[in-house]
Formats: C-alpha cells, structure tokens, sequence
C-alpha cells in the first residue's frame, strides 16, 4: 500500500472539520442579521405617496395635533387616516393652487378617496387597538417615533414581535401621563416612579396576562 | 452466551479473517449486478413520486390530504410511528444486543442500524412535512432566539417528540458511522479505483487499527450501546406520549409507553425478517446470516408480539373497568364502528399470525418467516390507523363526529417514503460493507467484539 | 516520498506517549519514522509486544485487523479516557436540556398553559433526558476521534507496503524511532528475532 | 442429599430458618393482638406485608423463568436460590386467607352500602365481589405454583439423571409460564391493590408491579448469595462476571420500574383528569408528599447511581448493600400504592405496618430456607455448568 493522501490532508481534514463547525455557526448568525434588518422589517423606510405629505411640517412647522387627523385614536382600534375632506379643510385656502396637491383635489372633485400606502403594516394575525394603548397612557411617541422630525413618514419599530413584547413585559418604561400622550417631545424626569405609578392609577393587567398569546391573537 | 448443541451456529465454518474480509468486501468492490439497477431504478421512481407529492404539498400545504377536523391527524402521523417503529430494531439489535453479548447480532447489525437510519429519514419526511408551513416550522419546533420572542411550548409532547426523534436520528447515524470505520478503512486497502480509495479514504478518517484505536474504538461503542438502548426506548415512549399525554379516549391510557416500545421493537424486528431474508438470498450470505438469526428474531417478534396484544387487552379492560362512558364507547367503536373491520384485521396480523411462531417448524421455515414479517408489518401499520383514526373520528360531541378517507397524495407521499427508503438502502447495500467486517474476522478466530466489550465496561 | 510532501514536511502526531530525547551520535538516518514487523498470528504479535516491552522499548504500537484486548494490557496503555468524556457530556447535557426548558418557561415567556406551573418540572423530563443521550454520545464519539487522533489521513505506516493486510489478516508491530532505546541497526535486528515473517524500516 | 461439591450449608440455613421463625413468630403474636384491638388496621398493613412477600417468590419465579429462555451464566449460578423462593408458593398462598376475612375492612366494593351508592362500583360488581376476587386469586396461586412446580421438578429430575431433553423442557414451560405469570399478576395486581381506590384505573398498574416484583426477586436473590458466599458455600462459583451480570439485571430492573412509575405519573400529571389524578393527589400531599420524594430517591436515584458504576456491581459485598436496600424500598413502594387509599391526606404509619411484614417476612424466610437445604446449590448436571463456571483471564 502506498499512501494515497499527501502529508497536508491531515491539517485539512481537521480545518474542515472546525471550518463546518465555524461555517454552520456563521449561516445562522447571518440568518438572524438578515431577519432583523431593515431589508426584512422596513424599520426606517419610507413608502412612496401618492402626495408626499410631511408630518415634519404640519406638526413641528404648524403644530397640528395628531388628533386633528387621526381623529379615531382615542375610541377606536384604528388611528384613522384623514378623509381627503380634511386636508381640504386648510388647503382649499393655502397651497390651493400647488400642483403637488393636485391628487388631493382630484380626490375631492370626483369623491374618490386618495390611495394612501400603509407605513405600518402589522401582520393580520395581530389584533391591535389604538385606543386601549392610548387610554393606559402609551404616547405616540413610543411607536411612532419622532414624526414631527419626519420630512416623510417611515417606520419607526421593527414591528416584529420582540419589540411589542419588550413593552408589554414592562409597560412602566413607557407609561406617560394622560395629558402627555400627543406630546412627542416631553420626557418624565424620573420614568421609574411615574411609570409604576401609572401603572397603578390605569389598572394595567399583570405581565403574564399582557403576554398571553390571546392578548394579541384572538 | 452458553454453547447450545441444538442451536445453529452464527457463521458457517471454515471461515478465516481473509476469506470473511475478502468476501464481504467482493460485495462492496466487484461489479454491480444488474439486479441492482433494476431494485434502484424501481425504489428510485417510487422516490420521485415523494418529491412530486412534497412540491404540491409546498404550494397546496396539507389541504391535499384527507385530514379535517375532526380528524385532524391522519395517515401522516400513521406513516410516520410506523416508520419511527420499524427503526427501532436496528438499534435494538446493535445496542442492547451488545449489552447482552449476543454474538448472534453482529452479522445483522449493520444493516440493522442502515435500516434505522432509513426508516427515521422516511419517518422525518412526515414529521416536517405535515406542519403544512415548513418555513414555519423552524419556529415552532427548535428553540432559538427568533424575532418574536417567543419559544417552544416545552410543556407540549410533540416538542418531545422533536427533540426524541431528533437525537434519535443523530446518535444512530453517529453509531452507524463509527460501526463503519474500521470497514471504511478495509474497503481504503481493497478498493483497486482511485476514486473509491480516496472516497473511502476520507469517510475511514487514517484508521490504522492500532491497539489504541481499538481500545478508544470498543470503549465509545460500548457507551453508545450504552446510551442508544435508552434512548431507543424513550423515543417511541414519547412517540406514545404524543397521544397518551392528551386526554382523546383510545388515546389517554397510561400502557401507552411500554405497549408502543414494544410494538416499535415488534414491527422493526418483522422489516429486518423482510429485508434480510432476500438479501441473504441475492448475495448468498447465507453463511453470515444463518437460520439461527431468523429464529431468535422470530423468539423475539413471539415475545414483543404478546406483550402488544397484552396492550390491546388491557385497553379492553380498563375501558370497561373504568366505567367511563367515552372509554367505553370508544372500545365499542373500535369493534363496532365503521371502522371495525380494521380493527379485526389487525387482530388477525397482529395476535393471531403471530402466535405460529410458537411451532419449531414455522420458526425453521423461512418462507413461512418472511410471510408473517410480512403480515406484522401490515398489522402494525393497522394498528396505529385504529389508534388515530378511530379514536379521533368519533370523541366526545357526536355532533362534531365524522369520518376520514385518504386521498391519493396520502397515499403517494407514504408510497414515495418507501421509495426513498428502499433506494437509500439500495445504495447502502451496494456501496458500503452490510456485514460487520472487523467484527465477523474477530468472530472468526474467537476474538468476540462482545465478549470483549463487555469487560471493557466502566 | 514525493518532493512536495518534503516541502510540507511537518511533525506527525506520534501514536503515543511522549518523544524521548534522541540518542545523541545514534545514527538515525533523518526521515526514520519506525521500524514495523508483520507477524501471521495475533499470538505471535502479543509475544512480540512483551518481548519488546521487556527489552526497554517504550514507545511502540501494535495493528490488529480486530480488536485483542491481550494486546491492549500488553502494550501498556492506560484505560480510556472516552468514559470520562461521556461523563461530562452527559451532565453538561443535561442541564443544558433542563435549564433551557426552564430559562424559556420560567424567565424568558413564562405562559399560563392549562393552568401547569411554570416551572413544569414534570414534563422537561423527557427533553432532559434526551439532551443528557445526545450531549454524552456526541462526546463518544469525538472523544473517540480526538483521542484517536483521527482525521489523519496521511500516516508514516501507510507507507508500508503490505500494511493493507493490516486490514485483513496480518499483524504489525511498530517500534518508533522516537523510542529513547531506538537504535536504527540493532531495532531492525531485534525486531527479526521475534518471529515476524518481514521486518522493514517506515520513512517519515 | 445429593453428594454435589455444592451441598447447601445446612447448619447455617437451619440456623437462619430457625432465627425466621422465631422472629417471624413474635412478630405474628404481637400483630394478632392487633387484630383484636384493630381490625380495620390489621388488615390494611397484612395487605401490604402479603403483596410484599408475594412479589419476592414471584420474582424469583419470573426471572427463573427469563433465564430458562436467554440462558446465560448469571442465571445457572443463582438458579437453586429462585427456585427454593418460588417453591415457597403454597405457603404465601396460605398467606393470604387471612385476607379473605378482612375484604370489607380494605375494599370498598366489598362493602354493599358503598356499592349501593355507586354507580361505578355496581357497574363493576359482577367482577369485583367477594366470591369472584377469591375465586381468581385463588386461580391465579394455583397456577403460579403449578408453573413453579413444574420448572422444580424438572430441575430436580436433572439433578437425578442428566437427560438431554430437559433444559429444553424446561424452555417450554418458562415461555408460556412468565406470559400467563404476566397476565396474572395484573389481575391480581388490580384486584388486590387498584380496587382500594373506588374510582381510580391506570391501564400501566399491572407492568408496574411486575417491574417491582423483578426487583423484590432479584434484590432478594442477592441477599442470599452474599449469604451463601459468607458461610463459605458458594466460594469459587459465583465470579465477579456472574456478579456483573446480576447487578446489571437489578440496574436494568430498577430502570424499568422507574420507567413504568414515571410513564404512569406524566400520563396522569398532563392529563390531569378528575377521576385520574385523585391518585396521585393523595400521594403528594399531606405528608404522603415526602414519602413520594424518598420513593423517587431510594428505589431510583440512589441505587441507580451506585449500580452504574462497575466496581460496585463486581462485588457482591457491595452490590448485597443496594439489593437490601431496594428490598426494603419494594416494601415502601407497596406502602406507598395501598395506604394512602386509607389515609388520604394524612401520613401514617402505624405499628401494624411494621410487625406484619416482619411476621410474614420471618415465616416465609424460615420456609424458603428449608427449601434451600433440600438441593444442591448448583444444577450439577446442567450441560451448559462448566461453560457457565469456566474461570475467565480476564474475567
């Protein structure tokens, strides 16, 4: 018998070895990446309009509250997105004549609403309600982000189930008193205090019953 | 073992480690006999017809199948315990056999282990594949940090089951490989092509043999046996806790365990009867497997076969014993219902056939052996459509009960496992060693494998 | 030896035991890995195995086609290590399997199912104990390998000739040269005096 | 007496008979007074003390029986022992008259005012009452002692005569015998400690008490080789493999009882239904709780550790410490099953509990010790003796 392999099989036998190792570790860390990124989520995209509406504008540039728009917010699952008689409401006097709102009135001559693109689009599994989060004291802020810094709207969260389920196990982080809801730029001096306190005074459910599976899936 | 005057011997004498060695390994290296293109040609078909049935399944999910509710587990779940059954006896036969020192197992066993290892890759298909969103499925069956926070329900059988089966699967392919080493390396030194001695160069690893290796080698075998004879029974214990741990009557009994353990063993030692017993035949290995094999494996298949049909009286029993009307109807509409005839045909493969094995003259006839390996595996199959099916098809609210037919993509997915399973043993049987060379050559000149193993035990 | 494996020249992981110092002025010729001798009979190899032992030579190993555990007590290897590696991994496998059942149920989503205790200790048994087979078989089989020495392809002794019979019917004993009473002459003298039917020199 | 190199001690068997019934015989005394003073509590710890000595010859029956179909060394060495316990058959059968007296003092469906009001229990009636349950556990003595007898004599007859037929024979006895031993012992098994509970079933009882009679068997055989080898009878014939292989079966045993509890425990804890987990609600609570916990720990854990390692199951010195152990732990096993019936909510042990297996224990010992003295230690003439005896290097 003559030798069949050369003398450096051996280290290549046992690189391979720890290279399948190293290799397997890798895909899977690559998966996670990939599955938490931007390119999966659309955490921070924007979504091409049909107007291109600012909220940095009409909220830090006129301060408008959020209300005025999503008028369902505090009664109803939905936020609401604005009939296009509500920006005629303004804008049948400023800009009337821009031809970047030509949609907008279009919309309104012929009484066929505007094609608005989801920003956040939740799973249909998910049964999600503004008006409860709002009445226990979750400010806009919290998932929306800084909207009034938005020149277009993009989504803030990732929106994956970690990230509801971080606030659920611990709401108190993000608790904010009743008459703070719209306001996206207060911060608590002390959120610890407040936010237990709050918890208290709003009768928030216990972590466990805010974490069971038919909180969100029903 | 004692010597028994009126036993037949486990190998033919006047073999020598050369002639063992040259002719096992003639299996292995001569030409390949045009049989074999026409076996695999057939298996390798009936395999394509699993792929066909998977890549419906991918578009359609399981909406192909029979199952609704209230039967919701079908002949998905029949196919695959009766798979995951049929693996048991390989390792059965290399594990606790070599515990016992039963010499009588080394001819068999490797093959034994190849058809574990088949069978739990059939058994696998139905396991993935009935999740209807395999995509899915990563989640809900592998505990990893995924995005949503959430993990396995560990409380649950089926995650047992994930983790049973999948230990199963690892620890009998790594039993298998290391079984095969030393072998690799006898076909490394035969193999005339330089594709095989490379090939088989690499799968051997720079096995020399040296007293070392040996020492090593026996030890981490002797665990394995150690750890897989466990092993293989807390597999189908959980494949039993599958329904036992639910509270469906026919389902929630607390038998389960033992009566399913003993069943695996029952129908994996009746596959290995039906397959041995025409590979013996087409390779004329009738001087390695010896009738000695066939008749302890038909003791065996007697044994296990009573203690299944002591489950299926008992079930009887404490149904009645109970004096719970579910269980009680439960029982009269598994002999009585619509599916009743099932029931008696499984009693018939299952208790009756069986029990020729108690005759001297059957366990010495091979063809009246193969007949009713046959018959036990069609029985066992049986047996487990009774437990889902009947059981499920009618529970508690009549007016949810209902009745379940397979559709014919149930029936080609169960057809395509056989195909793969047949064209993975085809394959095996060509290109690797199906008896225990080193082990047949220490055999040969008294050298036991087992005897030796046995001292060697911590 | 072709040119290029001598460009790659490395050590070879010795079969055993520690390299004793080389005999100073000995005069081993530079690529000497061993001497090997074949024998036809297991007995013969284990007479040969003791006979050596007895003549001082300390770093020798012997290649069976199936295991002899005569030769194993005759060479003088310690008992395996594999049972301790099993040990471990068993353990750690075990509480890995437990622990994980626990961490996920317990802290990281603890979930009221049917109204069972978190900490359901009852039904991680079964995982428990599949993660203990699992971890403990895994550890086997690559203590095994390492212990082994394997993945090592590429191996002096292969070198042999008629070292392939190793794997059917012929019996090898190799003293190395590595060995502190290896001198090249008198080893390969020795080594004929033991009954092998060849005797000849293995090259690195 | 057969001239055999391996006559039976008789001195030191009759003294240790002698010991049994004297011990055996107090002990009785002392526990029929309790049953003038406590009758309710007699009978419900004469159970227990009966199901125990029972599960010891029927043990020893049953792994007699499995060595005559494996074969196998281990078995020829301690196969006298087996079968001088399970020739004891008729005695334990006595044994159990005492019981038939106290049937509405145990079982509820023997009482015709409980039955009355149950529907389960007058749904049973027809196969639980008084005169069917003494009719099958009479069947079920009788033949458990003919299969013993049978397997004796045959044994007997090759100590007379070596006869080439006979290990076969004997196969053909052991095959049926530990099948129809099987389905005996879950009749029995039900009808002696399941119907305690009125309500309550669990189809894996019957395996379960054969898995602990292997045990009681076993650990029971043990004693009594370590026995043997101290007095100097057995020296030279029982090796470490022979011991290996022993403490190898009773490790195997112990798995499998441990296997069969906990199957029939996470069936039930999972399941959680009304009528099953009433079982096992009265054993782990109210005190009952720890006695669970000892169970799991010494009739599993403890000697589970022990009898892996290989050095302990190679000496019978150490391995007789496990098997008295286990023996005992069969005791509180049985205990376990049947007294918590009586006392639920609350642990109690009651003196009765503890003189009656005594009493049972003592006689018993005293019986089987006769037996042991009427044949040679060894099957002298058995073919496969001098394989089974051969001394082994390595052995």
């Amino acid at each position: 018998m003559s030798q069949i392999f050369n003398r450096s099989t051996n280290a290549i036998a046992r690189l391979s070895i720890w290279g399948a190792v190293f290799i397997l570790g890798g895909v899977g860390w690559a998966a996670s990446i990939l599955n938490r990124s931007a390119y999966n989520t659309n955490q921070g995209v924007t979504v091409k309009q049909p107007v291109p509406f600012g909220h940095e504008h009409h909220v830090a540039g006129l301060g408008i509250d959020c209300r005025y728009c999503h008028s369902f917010v505090e009664k109803s699952a939905s936020a609401g997105i604005p009939p296009t008689a509500t920006c005629i409401n303004c804008h049948k006097l400023i800009w009337s004549d821009s031809p970047m709102l030509e949609p907008v009135r279009e919309s309104f001559r012929t009484g066929k609403p505007l094609n608005w693109r989801k920003v956040y689009d939740l799973p249909d599994f998910v049964y999600f309600d503004h008006s409860i989060h709002v009445a226990k004291g979750v400010g806009c802020v919290s998932c929306h982000g800084r909207v009034d810094k938005m020149r277009l709207t993009a989504q803030f969260p990732s929106l994956q189930m970690e990230w509801c389920i971080a606030c659920h196990r611990n709401p108190e982080k993000f608790l904010r008193p009743k008459d703070r809801i719209f306001d996206l730029t207060w911060a608590a001096a002390d959120q610890e205090t407040l936010g237990r306190d709050l918890a208290k005074q709003n009768h928030l459910r216990s972590t466990v019953a805010l974490t069971n599976c038919s909180t969100c899936h029903r | 073992m004692s010597a028994n005057a009126d036993r037949p011997p486990v190998i033919a004498p006047g073999y020598t480690p050369a002639t063992v060695t040259d002719k096992i390994s003639a299996v292995v290296l001569n030409k390949t006999p045009r049989w074999w293109y026409v076996g695999f040609a057939i298996s390798f078909l009936a395999a394509q017809l699993l792929f066909i049935t998977i890549a419906k399944l991918l578009v359609l999910t399981v909406g192909i199948w029979g199952i609704n509710i209230p039967v919701a587990w079908g002949i998905d779940i029949v196919n695959f315990v009766w798979w995951i059954g049929i693996g048991h006896a390989g390792t059965l036969i290399s594990a606790i056999l070599l515990l016992l020192r039963q010499t009588w197992r080394t001819s068999i066993n490797r093959f034994a282990e190849a058809m574990t290892l088949f069978a739990v890759a059939a058994a696998a298909q139905f396991v993935l594949f009935h999740t209807g969103r395999q995509w899915l499925a990563v989640y809900w069956l592998f505990p990893y940090p995924n995005t949503m926070g959430v993990w396995p329900q560990f409380r649950s059988p089926l995650m047992w089951d994930v983790f049973a089966v999948s230990t199963y699967a690892t620890i009998s392919a790594l039993f298998w490989f290391v079984g095969l080493i030393p072998d690799l390396a006898t076909l490394r030194d035969r193999s005339k092509h330089w594709f095989g001695k490379i090939t088989y160069g690499m799968l051997a690893m720079g096995w020399r043999g040296s007293a070392r290796h040996w020492h090593n080698y026996e030890t981490a075998s002797l665990l394995l046996a150690g750890l897989a004879t466990p092993l293989v029974v807390s597999v189908h214990t959980v494949v039993s806790f599958d329904f036992a741990v639910g509270i469906i009557p026919g389902w929630h009994a607390t038998i389960f365990p033992p009566y399913f353990v003993a069943g695996a063993i029952y129908s994996g030692f009746a596959m290995v009867m039906t397959l041995a017993i025409p590979l013996r035949k087409v390779f004329g290995l009738e001087d390695f497997i010896t009738m000695r094999h066939l008749q302890n494996m038909a003791k065996i298949m007697l044994a296990t076969g009573l203690i299944v049909a002591y489950g299926y009286g008992i079930e009887l029993f404490m149904a009645w014993y109970s004096g719970n009307t579910f269980e009680q109807y439960m029982i009269h509409n598994r002999i009585l219902g619509p599916y009743g005839w099932i029931w008696l045909l499984l009693l018939l493969c299952n208790v009756l056939t069986p029990q020729f094995l108690w005759l001297k003259k059957v366990r010495n006839s091979v063809l009246g052996l193969f007949f009713i390996s046959i018959i036990v595996n069609i029985g066992m199959w049986l047996e487990r459509f009774v437990i889902i099916v009947t059981s499920l098809h009618r529970d508690f609210l009549p007016s949810s009960w209902g009745m379940y037919t397979p559709t014919r993509w149930d029936w080609s997915f169960f057809v395509g496992t056989l195909g793969l399973f047949f064209s993975l043993m085809f394959l095996f049987i060509r290109f690797l060693p199906v008896i225990s060379i080193f082990e047949m050559r220490g055999i040969t000149t008294g050298h036991d494998f087992e005897e030796q193993a046995g001292e060697v035990k911590p | 030896m072709s040119v290029l494996s001598r460009l790659f020249a490395r050590h070879v992981k010795p079969e055993f035991g520690k390299p004793g110092p080389r005999q100073e002025g000995g005069d081993l010729p530079p690529h000497l890995y061993g001497v090997i001798a074949e024998f036809g009979k297991p007995e013969t190899l284990v007479h040969a195995v003791h006979a050596t032992r007895k003549e001082g030579y300390q770093v020798i190993e012997a290649y069976t086609p199936y295991p002899i555990e005569e030769l194993h007590d005759a060479i003088g290897h310690g008992p395996s290590r594999v049972p301790l590696l099993v040990l471990i991994g068993g353990i750690v496998g075990g509480l890995f399997g437990f622990f994980l059942q626990y961490w996920t149920s317990v802290v990281a989503y603890p979930l009221n199912v049917g109204g069972r205790p978190y900490n359901s200790w009852v039904s991680f048994i079964p995982i428990t104990f599949e993660c203990t087979i699992l971890f403990a078989g895994i550890a086997a089989v690559l203590g095994m390998l390492v212990l082994n020495g394997l993945p090592m392809p590429y191996h002096p002794v292969f070198s042999v000739p008629r070292f392939q019979l190793a794997s059917r019917d012929r019996y090898f004993l190799l003293i190395l040269a590595r060995d502190p009473r290896f001198r090249a002459g008198d080893t390969f003298r020795f080594m004929e005096t033991l009954g092998a039917s060849l005797v000849s020199d293995v090259e690195d | 007496m057969t001239e055999s190199p391996w006559a039976p001690p008789l001195a030191d068997l009759a003294v240790l008979g002698r010991r049994g019934l004297v011990v055996g015989a107090l002990a009785g005394v002392v526990s029929a007074a309790g049953l003038v003073l406590n009758p309710a509590q007699f009978y419900r710890s004469y159970l227990v003390a009966f199901v125990f000595v029972l599960g010891v010859a029927l043990g020893s029956l049953a792994i007699s029986m499995l060595h005559h179909m494996s074969g196998g060394a281990w078995g020829l060495v301690i196969r006298r022992i087996l079968e001088a316990s399970s020739r004891t058959l008729p005695l334990v059968a006595l044994f159990a008259v005492p019981l038939l007296f106290g049937l509405r003092h145990l079982y509820p469906w023997a009482d015709p005012a409980r039955v009355a009001g149950d529907e389960i229990l007058r749904h049973r009636a027809i196969y639980m009452n008084p005169t069917f349950f003494t009719v099958r556990l009479a069947v079920c003595l009788l033949l458990w002692t003919v299969f013993a007898q049978a397997l004796s004599r045959l044994s007997k007859k090759q100590d007379d005569a070596p006869a080439p037929g006979l290990e076969r024979r004997m196969q053909l006895v052991a095959a049926p015998g530990l099948a129809v031993y099987c389905l005996l012992v879950t009749i029995a098994s039900v009808d002696l400690l399941m119907s305690l509970d009125p309500h309550w079933y669990s189809a894996i009882y019957g395996v379960y008490v054969v898995g602990g009679q292997a045990i009681s068997g076993m650990a029971f055989t043990l004693l009594v080789s370590l026995f043997l080898v101290r007095k100097g009878a057995m020296r030279g014939v029982l090796q470490p493999r022979h011991v290996h292989d022993l403490g190898n079966l009773l490790l195997a045993f112990t798995m499998l009882w441990a296997y069969f509890a906990l199957s029939q425990f996470l069936i039930i804890w999972s399941g959680n239904l009304p009528e099953e987990i009433g079982f096992f609600h009265d054993r782990l609570g109210g005190g009952w709780g720890v006695l669970s916990v000892f169970l799991a720990l010494f009739h599993f854990a403890v000697p589970f550790v022990f009898l892996l390692s290989r050095d302990f199951k190679r000496d019978i010195g150490k391995l007789a410490w496990a098997a008295g152990l286990l023996l005992f732990m069969r005791w509180v096993d049985l205990f376990w099953l049947a007294s918590p019936a009586f006392h639920p909510g609350r642990l109690s042990v009651h003196w009765l509990d503890l003189t009656t297996p005594v009493a049972l224990f003592g006689l018993w010992l005293a019986a089987f010790a006769r037996e042991l003295g009427t044949r040679s230690l060894l099957p002298a003439n058995d073919p496969n003796l001098a394989v089974a005896l051969e001394v082994h290097a390595h052995g």
